[in-house]
């Protein structure tokens, strides 16, 4: 069996997808066919609003270079706001985790609608890009070293 | 985690998912993890035989836990989790890993796609074993329905209720039925007679044996959700009376709007000023005089009167323009050489033989002349002694660019529709939500557009924004038909992943309940603590996300089970299949 | 039996384009009527001036007036200002409105003019007894609101048949990209009710399928539905789409409003329900000529069957809903405007499809262009146009095409040029209206909105468009601002204006629906039931019965719903009256009871 | 300063053949459709915007319906069937009727019977002059020796008529032309005009008056060769008729090759074929211009087309060498030749051919004058 | 028989230890005022470095298990803290984490925000009073006259007792409320069934909005953050409603609102209720629900007005959170 060459960085990306417009653009995606990075790992939730900081932090700590959030574009919120709720949350978390040292730009809100299923595509692959050029983070071997 | 007995299924897909992904060691590998009891690959896990495996090995090994891994869930999860239910294994004991749309058909290589399925399968697992059986609710739905509101919707509403012989209760704030409809003489755009549809159709609501007409009514408070609401009202006269209703249409329409703050149209200042609904009442008795007693030589009817203006209202009050229309030509009829001036400033004639309407009117010496209705506004003035006209109005005509003078004796103003002024009242005691300008707001623009946030209560006619005689009544059916259809199925069934107040947690801090959208979490002041109606709640899970004691569980999406599930897409652990292939970093 | 007030009937027949009345044979008939003492044939007779029917009242002591006709409601204030200079109610003047109930023959209108003699409702007097009603509903056509009435009626536990002539649910709305004013998109809030739609239990979904021929009665319709062969085995196919994959022939997608290719065998779109692949019985190989035939020895379920035959599905139901939607305007009917000769000038739905996300570019507006075989597409790795000009009521409002109003080109043309704005903001985009009807929930402050977005809105209609050195030039009078403009653009959007289909006069016809003048369907009372259709046990739903938006279509379709359960759980259906015999009967009788 | 919309205004011309004056819903079609409209001179649309809101003072004023050819194109593409096109026309007619101070042409736009009557009364006036001097002439016309045209009447005598009738005419046109000087150049929103401007832009008279070049950039130089033969026949049969008579109507027959006979020729073909060109095209009503036919047109039709099937019978019959029937036609050839000139030419249809290029003349001198002020700094438009 | 009615009678052996801490645990046990004699009526002090001479040796010598109950306190900040964290767990039958850095870092825990290095750096270099040519920094060892010198080392990391040793319970609070631990001791005496093994005790699960008098509604809508000093509290109306920062919803009650009631928001001492992981970040998640804004720039705005995110929700419980500690891109210690 192949062995990776490490040499270049594969990040880890967790993804979490709304149900109602997000989810449905990344099986669209699928459904056409379109390629994508590898290094999105899905989860499915009713509603962005549902992402709660822990989970992403949570990411972080089990070894996640990136966490990307997606949700209904702003106004199509299946369950009216959640989305901005999200937002919020996410615009929170920014400064957080930028204040543990954990670089903002590997947490990423986007809205992907149900019809984008290749606006999901390009933006699996330029997370991968931006997360790569970050490098891998840290908080999973620094946890380890503590503990 | 906990023991639990997993089966993972792994579906080829035809070779949709085995072509890129190696489903066969994928299985051999995953079934040495952890609690995995079973670990099988199969051609179609949705085919008959597919799922029948899935019921086999439930049954033979106890599996009280099953992974599907194949195409999205959105596609299947209903079929797989029926199938559970077949074996008799609560149905929301079934995960599903999409490796088809998220692995198979976006990525290129093999082995990536494997080692990705791996990671979404692994995930699955672990979310899987933290899943809890939930059980499908549903409530009885009281068969009567309240109506507030008796004009043209309140009515249609109820008659569609009626007739197919339920109890329909309908409140009407008036001493009569009829609503605003009951002062129109003519209908747009045919010119109909409104008082020759309507009259039989109050005749009918008061008559009919399934409707309970309170007149002189209002209402204080509505307890209750979805199928069991009841209120107690005090109808004219009578004692207190307590009903029950499962369903609450919300019809009680507009209001004209009172044009004295634009003072460019001097309404009140200059008594030949009238708005539209004084000038029905002109030509419900016949009688189209000036003040004076005159019959006017000159009349105007000017537009956009309080709609479509920053400083009244943003939007088009929608059914003035071909209202104004009917006046010009029933003007016409009444006045056949007067002078009729139509000031406009889009002419918004689109329904359903308006255009028609706008173009005939055209034939019949109508003089259309257009103002822009954001600035420069029409003036009226009284004109000087030695005028022929009683009023002079001056305006700025968009279409020829000059500035006009227009003669009148009679101006008519087309006020917009704007909501009532107790709106916001039924709003509170319904459970509706408003937008900026008091309309109530839909559950969606779009695709329920009598629906509220509020299970159970619809929003019909004017109340949810400007509208025509078909059209409310074409929503009041709407509504009715939502409501008949919830009679008839005599239960509602509950979403089962709502989300759940763990009171022995919960502190009370209310952060909760300004999150929801359906207004589903409620306040128990003795208790001190939050309560989701389960009725209510949609399962969005945000105040899962918002609650700060973790009081609150979303069910089916609880934080433990995605925490795992992050877990188990992370940690490759022992899996060989991904060990050989990537190193970790 | 009361007596009558001395009666003056005014008939009068306006409209031209109605003929089927006979004046002298109504007159006839009303001046038999007792109490009628005048009656008046047209404007020649009487001259509906207030101070002539004055005279008339006092010359022939007249205390009420019917006015009878198309739409008599033109003279009615006339009548009622003379009513009210001679001291009698003004609510004394009657109107007998053909247009209003929808009647287009001498008797009905006889029927309809004693009633109003009688001062009796129509509609009630036409009530007869009922008759009793099977529980299953068809509804025909599949678009939103064909899939809001199924699943209104399907959520109540009655068997809905849902037919759709073509291979896949959703209609037009599935085509769109947003739906204004919200800007929500289509599929995301469409596709969850055709996921719905499929797996609901109470709906049997027939696609390919059109009305044959209806037979039995209200409450109890036989229907036979023709079922073209799909040649592959919907239970079977996992939809893996390896047949389209291998399928040599291209064709014009016709979900892509033909500006994309598709193969023989093919999936309308990604999320079609039923998401199976069916075959184009015009354009396969095998199908017409024997020759190729590779899809079915790639397939790996062995669904496809070449030999499947077109199929008549016998129904019975009780109620029927009409929801057949419409058709865009020909925009090659317009000479002026090029469509059809210059590639860059599309109509809305070609555009709709061109920004759609899923449409052929993923999103990304290009030009078309031709691809290596030459047919005109869109291709993602074309050029970008920098700007572009929509024209409104492109084959509306135009007395040499259609007179009515679509009502919601304005919207939509408003909603996409936001959507070019957000995917190319420094694109030009020009406006060219004649009204600005934006006249919905939230429709006024869209239109605002997207004036302060920087899009030109003119007023003036563009009169022709010419194509000079690759550009298109418009040519358009800036009613506003006093200018005419030769504007040279890239790219144009036609917005072509709503039509009945073209079979729609032949369902009328199975169906013995009436059409109105412009051919969409007749609502059974143009004043208050736009839901029912001229026949008992048929409801109309959606833009079949005039254009509409989408949340009008919704809330029809709904009302339509409505119409049925009503009748589904009263268990019976109203029978009319036909005869003017029994109408005038049953008048007498109500005006008796009233008097009692 | 305020205009005061009148809605009576249009009643006054519907007189003049106005038929669909309010269908008009202004989305500027027509207009952007017209080949001859143009930033400065924006119609039909503005100019039925005026006439709908009876801006009276303003209509006056305008030079736009002068500057319309009619082909149609407005009025075939209209939406709402509003016929821009006939509105121009009846517009003309209006304006004809004002700039003429007799009154005369009013009548004629607005009574069949005051047209009818007028030419009927003029044409019986000249067969009654024929019938009185008839006697004393008659034997020399029955003599043998050939046809003698001019001995009927004595050529002088036509020559002496001709003259009076042009100078009638062109007294009439030209103090016409004059009011409409005023009412345009000097109207409503006046502009200060260089009096140099008058030359530099005279030539654009004699090109526009010599080809009507405006009328081939409407569509189709079909219709403008129509119209440019009829024109351009009817022009030339004017000059040697009424200026070149004792030329052209020779007792002498000349060979066909003479100029004489070409430039005759020419002349009638000319007008033959645009005539009947129109004919065809008014009773088929191929084109939105022939849709709608006031009296007048018609009248005018059938007057030139009588005054050219007589002129071209009598010179049949004199080359066939008919003595009397030369005579008699010739006495109904002026009958009808007299009352068609007198009539049509300065009081009806036919006076556009004198309006219409000095319309552009008087357009093109406001033009040029507010460019030459804007160039200079100064406001135009001394509103 | 006999020996269950001795041990009955026989006094519990108790322990107090601090690892890195202020003191004020300990002294909190004093704060039990006159009952401390009901403590030492029913319980012997083995250990307590702070009141009796006892040495780590005695402890080293006792059998395992010969501590009934042992109250650590501190975090584990050093290797003495970790040697003596694993040698009482050794001795104690019951092993406390006592107080919010034994539970979760406390306020020690901060220096999470540092690595070993920079803390040195400041300590012993930067601070205005420090004067240090030779640049000397604490070491393990060293050589001295007398030879080799070992000290504890200092760790790069805050450490919990709970990542060190296994806990039994623990007792949140900085310090613990008294009569809390009045509580657990008298269940404990009584011989009481204690609730399940690595549980808070001392504390409800409730969280402090339980507890707190002040008027709490639904409408939680911010529109600017304050810090307690910058507006009037009108000491009845619930903090987050007035915009100012209280971990209140997000901390276990117990401790009697002793910080509200004395109109200071709470900051979080007794730890997060159960069923959450990391407070910090439930606490952020509903104050970021309550931020009253759609518009990312206004969101942004209204952000800014919190000062030290991290430290102000994570001000006892930085260690023990999900991140743990600030990744030190620098200085990593890979």
């Amino acid at each position: 069996m192949r062995r990776l060459n490490m040499e270049k960085f594969e990040p880890k990306i967790i993804s979490f997808l709304c149900n109602w417009c997000s989810y449905t653009g990344a099986d669209l995606a699928g459904t056409s066919r379109m390629k994508y990075a590898h290094n999105i790992r899905i989860i499915r939730v009713m509603c962005s609003g549902r992402v709660d900081p822990t989970f992403v932090l949570k990411s972080f700590r089990e070894g996640a270079d990136g966490v990307l959030i997606c949700g209904c574009h702003p106004g199509d919120c299946h369950y009216h706001e959640g989305n901005y709720k999200c937002m919020r949350r996410v615009e929170f978390l920014k400064r957080y985790i930028k204040q543990m040292g954990i670089d903002e730009r590997r947490i990423r809100l986007e809205w992907i609608s149900a019809s984008e299923g290749k606006q999901f595509a390009a933006l699996a692959d330029e997370m991968r890009e931006q997360i790569a050029s970050l490098g891998p983070c840290r908080v999973r071997k620094v946890i380890e070293n503590v503990s | 985690m906990k023991d639990s007995r997993i089966g993972v299924y792994i579906c080829w897909c035809g070779n949709n998912i085995a072509k890129m992904v190696d489903v066969e060691q994928l299985a051999e590998e995953i079934g040495k993890l952890e609690n995995v009891i079973i670990s099988r690959d199969y051609k179609y896990m949705c085919s008959d035989p597919g799922q029948e495996l899935v019921i086999k090995d439930i049954k033979e090994h106890q599996l009280d836990r099953i992974v599907v891994a194949a195409c999205s869930p959105r596609i299947h999860e209903l079929t797989f989790r029926k199938a559970l239910e077949n074996a008799g294994l609560n149905q929301y004991l079934l995960e599903m890993a999409n490796i088809r749309e998220h692995v198979s058909w976006v990525h290129t290589d093999r082995e990536i796609a494997t080692v990705k399925a791996a990671d979404l399968i692994r995930a699955a697992i672990e979310k899987v074993s933290y899943h809890e059986p939930l059980e499908k609710l549903s409530v009885d739905i009281d068969p009567a329905t309240l109506i507030i509101g008796g004009g043209v919707a309140g009515m249609s509403a109820a008659l569609s209720i009626a007739e197919a012989g339920k109890q329909v209760y309908l409140l009407e704030r008036d001493e009569k039925l009829g609503g605003h409809a009951a002062d129109i003489d003519l209908s747009f755009p045919y010119l109909n007679s409104v008082a020759s549809f309507l009259g039989p159709m109050i005749k009918r609501v008061s008559e009919h044996k399934h409707i309970k007409v309170y007149k002189g009514t209002t209402i204080e408070d509505i307890f209750g959700y979805i199928g069991n609401f009841e209120t107690s009202i005090k109808p004219n006269g009578g004692g207190k009376e307590e009903l029950k209703f499962g369903h609450i249409i919300v019809a009680t329409g507009l209001k004209a709007y009172d044009p004295t703050p634009i003072e460019n149209y001097a309404y009140g200042r200059i008594k030949d000023v009238i708005t539209s609904s004084e000038f029905e009442q002109m030509l419900l008795s016949g009688k189209i005089l000036t003040k004076q007693g005159k019959v006017p030589e000159h009349v105007a009817i000017i537009h956009c009167v309080g709609s479509r203006n920053n400083d009244t209202h943003e939007y088009c009050s929608r059914t003035c323009c071909t209202t104004a229309l009917k006046y010009a030509n029933q003007l016409r009829s009444a006045l056949p050489d007067a002078g009729i001036y139509d000031l406009y400033a889009d002419m918004r004639a689109f329904g359903k033989g308006c255009e028609e309407l706008y173009t005939s009117t055209s034939g019949r010496n109508i003089m259309f002349l257009m103002f822009d209705p954001e600035k420069n506004l029409p003036v009226v003035s009284e004109a000087k002694q030695d005028e022929e006209c009683e009023m002079i109005i001056r305006m700025e005509e968009k279409m020829s660019g000059e500035n006009i003078e227009v003669p009148a004796d009679l101006v008519i103003l087309m006020t917009a529709m704007e909501a009532r002024d107790d709106a916001k009242d039924i709003s509170h005691i319904a459970g509706i939500s408003m937008c900026g300008n008091n309309f109530y707001i839909e559950k969606h623009p779009k695709l329920d557009p009598v629906a509220t946030t509020t299970d159970g209560v619809y929003i019909v006619g004017t109340c949810q924004g400007p509208k025509d005689i078909p059209e409310s009544i074409s929503q009041a059916r709407a509504a009715a038909a939502r409501v008949l259809a919830g009679i008839l199925r005599g239960t509602v069934a509950v979403e089962v992943t709502t989300a759940v107040v763990n009171e022995d947690i919960c502190c009370g801090c209310q952060t909760c309940i300004s999150v929801c959208p359906y207004s589903a979490i409620t306040f128990d002041e003795e208790k001190n603590v939050s309560e989701v109606n389960e009725v209510i709640c949609k399962g969005c899970g945000s105040c899962g996300s918002a609650c700060p004691t973790g009081a609150i569980r979303s069910r089916h999406y609880t934080d433990r089970q995605i925490l795992s599930q992050i877990k188990g897409m992370l940690n490759r652990g022992k899996l060989k299949i991904t060990q050989t292939i990537i190193e970790e970093a | 039996m009361g007596e009558i007030k001395p009666t003056g009937v005014f008939l009068t027949i306006c409209k031209e384009s109605v003929n089927g009345f006979d004046n002298q044979i109504l007159a006839e008939y009303v001046r038999k009527i007792p109490g009628v003492s005048k009656v008046w044939i047209t404007e020649d007779e009487l001259d509906p001036r207030p101070e002539i029917i004055l005279k008339e009242i006092s010359q022939n002591n007249l205390k009420r007036f019917v006015l009878a006709g198309y739409e008599p409601g033109l003279y009615k204030t006339a009548f009622s200002k003379a009513m009210a200079e001679a001291g009698l109610d003004p609510e004394d003047v009657k109107l007998a409105s053909f247009s209003e109930s929808g009647i287009t023959d001498n008797e009905q209108a006889k029927a309809v003019l004693f009633c109003s003699v009688h001062d009796i409702p129509f509609v009630e007097a036409k009530r007869n007894g009922s008759a009793k009603v099977l529980p299953e509903t068809l509804v025909i056509g599949a678009g939103i609101a064909g899939i809001q009435a199924a699943l209104e009626i399907a959520d109540s536990g009655n068997k809905v048949y849902l037919v759709e002539r073509s291979g896949t649910i959703g209609g037009h709305m599935a085509m769109f990209d947003k739906t204004f004013p919200t800007l929500d998109c289509a599929a995301c809030i469409l596709t969850p009710k055709m996921v719905e739609v499929a797996q609901h239990t109470n709906i049997e979904l027939i696609t390919l399928g059109e009305v044959a021929a209806l037979g039995g009665s209200a409450g109890n319709y036989e229907v036979t539905i023709h079922q073209k062969a799909r040649y592959v085995d919907v239970i079977a196919c996992i939809g893996c789409g390896v047949c389209s994959e291998k399928c040599p022939q291209n064709v014009y997608s016709e979900f892509d409003a033909n500006t994309s290719m598709r193969k023989a065998i093919y999936i309308p779109f990604p999320q079609a329900v039923p998401n199976k692949y069916l075959i184009d019985p015009d354009h396969c190989r095998y199908l017409q000529e024997e020759k190729c035939g590779v899809c079915q020895k790639v397939c790996l379920t062995n669904c496809i069957d070449f030999k499947e035959q077109d199929k008549d599905v016998k129904i019975k139901v009780g109620n029927i809903i009409v929801a057949t939607g419409f058709k865009t305007f020909d925009a090659g009917r317009i000479s002026e405007f090029g469509y059809g000769r210059f590639p860059n000038v599309l109509t809305s739905l070609e555009f709709e499809r061109l920004v759609n996300a899923a449409g052929p570019t993923g999103g990304d507006i290009r030009f078309r262009t031709r691809d290596k075989k030459g047919n005109w597409v869109f291709q993602p790795a074309g050029d970008e146009p920098k700007s572009f000009a929509l024209i409104h009521c492109i084959g509306s409002r135009d007395r040499n095409y259609n007179d009515y109003c679509s009502r919601v080109c304005c919207m939509y043309s408003l909603k996409l040029a936001h959507l070019v704005k957000e995917k190319l903001p420094d694109a030009e985009v020009y406006e060219y209206f004649i009204d600005m009807r934006a006249f919905g929930k939230g429709y006024e402050e869209f239109y605002k909105r997207i004036q302060d977005e920087g899009v030109h809105i003119v007023r003036g209609r563009t009169a022709k468009i010419e194509q000079i050195n690759g550009h298109l030039s418009l040519r358009t009078e800036d009613i506003l601002n006093k200018r005419l403009l030769e504007q040279k653009v890239d790219m144009v959007i036609l917005a072509v204006g709503l039509e009945p289909r073209d079979d729609a006069g032949k369902l009328a016809g199975l169906l013995n629906i009436k059409q109105g003048s412009s051919g969409w369907f007749l609502e059974a009372n143009s004043s208050c039931d736009h839901s029912g259709s001229s026949k008992e046990g048929i409801a109309l739903a959606g833009v079949c019965q005039g254009p509409k938006d989408i949340p009008d279509s919704v809330a029809h379709g709904s009302a339509a719903a409505s119409k049925v359960l009503q009748n589904i759980m009263k268990g019976k259906v109203n029978i009319p009256h036909e005869g003017l015999h029994d109408i005038e009967l049953r008048a007498k009788e109500l005006s008796t009871l009233r008097e009692e | 300063m305020n205009y005061r919309v009148d809605p009576t205004f249009k009643t006054d011309l519907k007189k003049f053949g106005l038929q669909s004056w309010n269908d008009c819903f202004h989305c500027g079609n027509c207009t952007a459709m017209c080949p001859l409209s143009e930033d400065s001179f924006m119609f039909p649309r503005q100019a039925i915007r005026t006439m709908q809101m009876g801006l009276k003072q303003k209509l006056v004023s305008s030079i736009d319906p002068w500057l319309c050819y009619y082909c149609g194109e407005c009025s075939d593409t209209c939406p709402r069937d509003a016929n821009p096109g006939e509105v121009m026309m009846s517009l003309r007619r209006y304006l004809t009727s004002l700039y003429d101070w007799t009154g005369l042409s009013r009548k004629f736009y607005t009574s069949k019977v005051w047209e009818i009557g007028a030419i009927l009364l003029l044409g019986g006036l000249i067969v009654l002059a024929f019938a009185i001097f008839w006697p004393s002439i008659s034997p020399e016309l029955t003599s043998e020796g050939g046809v003698r045209i001019n001995s009927i009447i004595p050529l002088k005598w036509v020559e002496y008529g001709d003259w009076t009738m042009a100078i009638i005419v062109a007294l009439l046109l030209m103090s016409n032309l004059f009011r409409m000087y005023l009412k345009i150049v000097h109207g409503a929103e006046a502009v200060k005009i260089p009096f140099f401007l008058y030359f530099k832009e005279a030539w654009r008279l004699i090109f526009h008056f010599s080809t009507q070049w405006s009328f081939s950039k409407c569509d189709g130089k079909k219709y403008w060769l129509w119209h440019w033969l009829l024109m351009s026949g009817y022009t030339i049969m004017f000059i040697i008729i009424v200026v070149f008579l004792p030329w052209f109507q020779t007792e002498e027959i000349y060979d066909p090759w003479h100029p004489q006979r070409l430039l005759g020729y020419y002349a009638t073909f000319g007008l033959l074929f645009g005539l009947i060109a129109v004919i065809i095209g008014r009773l088929r009503k191929i084109n939105a211009k022939f849709k709608f036919t006031h009296v007048s047109d018609w009248l005018f039709i059938i007057m030139l087309l009588l005054t050219v099937i007589t002129g071209i019978l009598v010179h049949v019959f004199r080359l066939a060498g008919m003595p009397l029937a030369t005579y008699y036609l010739y006495v109904a050839h002026l009958a009808i030749l007299v009352p068609m000139i007198m009539i049509e030419v300065p009081f009806s249809k036919w006076s556009h051919l004198a309006y219409r290029p000095f319309a552009i003349y008087f357009a093109n001198l406001k033009k040029e004058a507010q460019k030459l002020q804007e160039k200079s700094g100064t406001n135009f438009a001394t509103t | 028989m006999e020996k269950g009615k001795k041990a009955k009678k026989e006094k519990l052996k108790l322990a107090i230890y601090w690892g890195a801490a202020c003191g004020g645990c300990c002294v909190s046990v004093l704060d039990v005022h006159e009952r401390l004699l009901e403590i030492v009526a029913s319980a012997d002090l083995v250990f307590w470095p702070l009141a009796l001479d006892i040495k780590y040796k005695d402890v080293e010598e006792m059998p395992d298990g010969f501590i009934d109950v042992c109250l650590f306190n501190g975090a584990i900040r050093n290797s003495e803290n970790e040697l003596m964290a694993v040698l009482l767990r050794q001795k104690s039958k019951i092993l406390v984490a006592y107080g919010s850095c034994a539970h979760m870092g406390g306020i020690p825990g901060l220096a999470n925000f540092h690595d070993r290095d920079s803390i040195f750096e400041r300590v012993y270099m930067d601070t205005e009073s420090t004067i240090n040519p030779e640049k000397i920094t604490p070491r393990p060892r060293f050589e001295i006259p007398e030879g080799e010198l070992e000290l504890p080392a200092f760790y790069n990391d805050v450490l919990t007792l709970g990542s060190i040793a296994c806990v039994d319970y623990y007792i949140p609070g900085c310090p613990p409320e008294s009569e809390r631990l009045m509580e657990v001791f008298r269940a404990i005496v009584s011989g009481a069934e204690l609730p399940y093994k690595e549980s808070v005790i001392g504390a409800l699960d409730k969280s402090q909005c339980d507890e707190c008098k002040r008027t709490k509604t639904d409408n939680k809508s911010v529109k600017k953050f304050y810090r307690p000093w910058e507006i009037e509290d009108d000491g009845e109306t619930c903090f987050l409603e007035q915009g100012v920062l209280c971990m209140g919803p997000a901390t276990r009650g117990g401790c009697g609102v002793r910080c509200i009631e004395g109109n200071a928001p709470c900051r979080g001492c007794y730890g997060p209720p159960p069923d959450v992981t990391d407070p910090g970040a439930k606490m952020m998640s509903a104050i970021a629900t309550m931020v009253d804004s759609n518009d990312p720039e206004e969101i942004n705005m209204i952000l800014n007005s919190i000062e030290d995110i991290a430290g102000t929700f994570y001000r006892f419980s930085l260690p023990a959170s999900i991140l743990r500690r600030k990744v030190m891109e620098e200085t990593n210690v890979d």
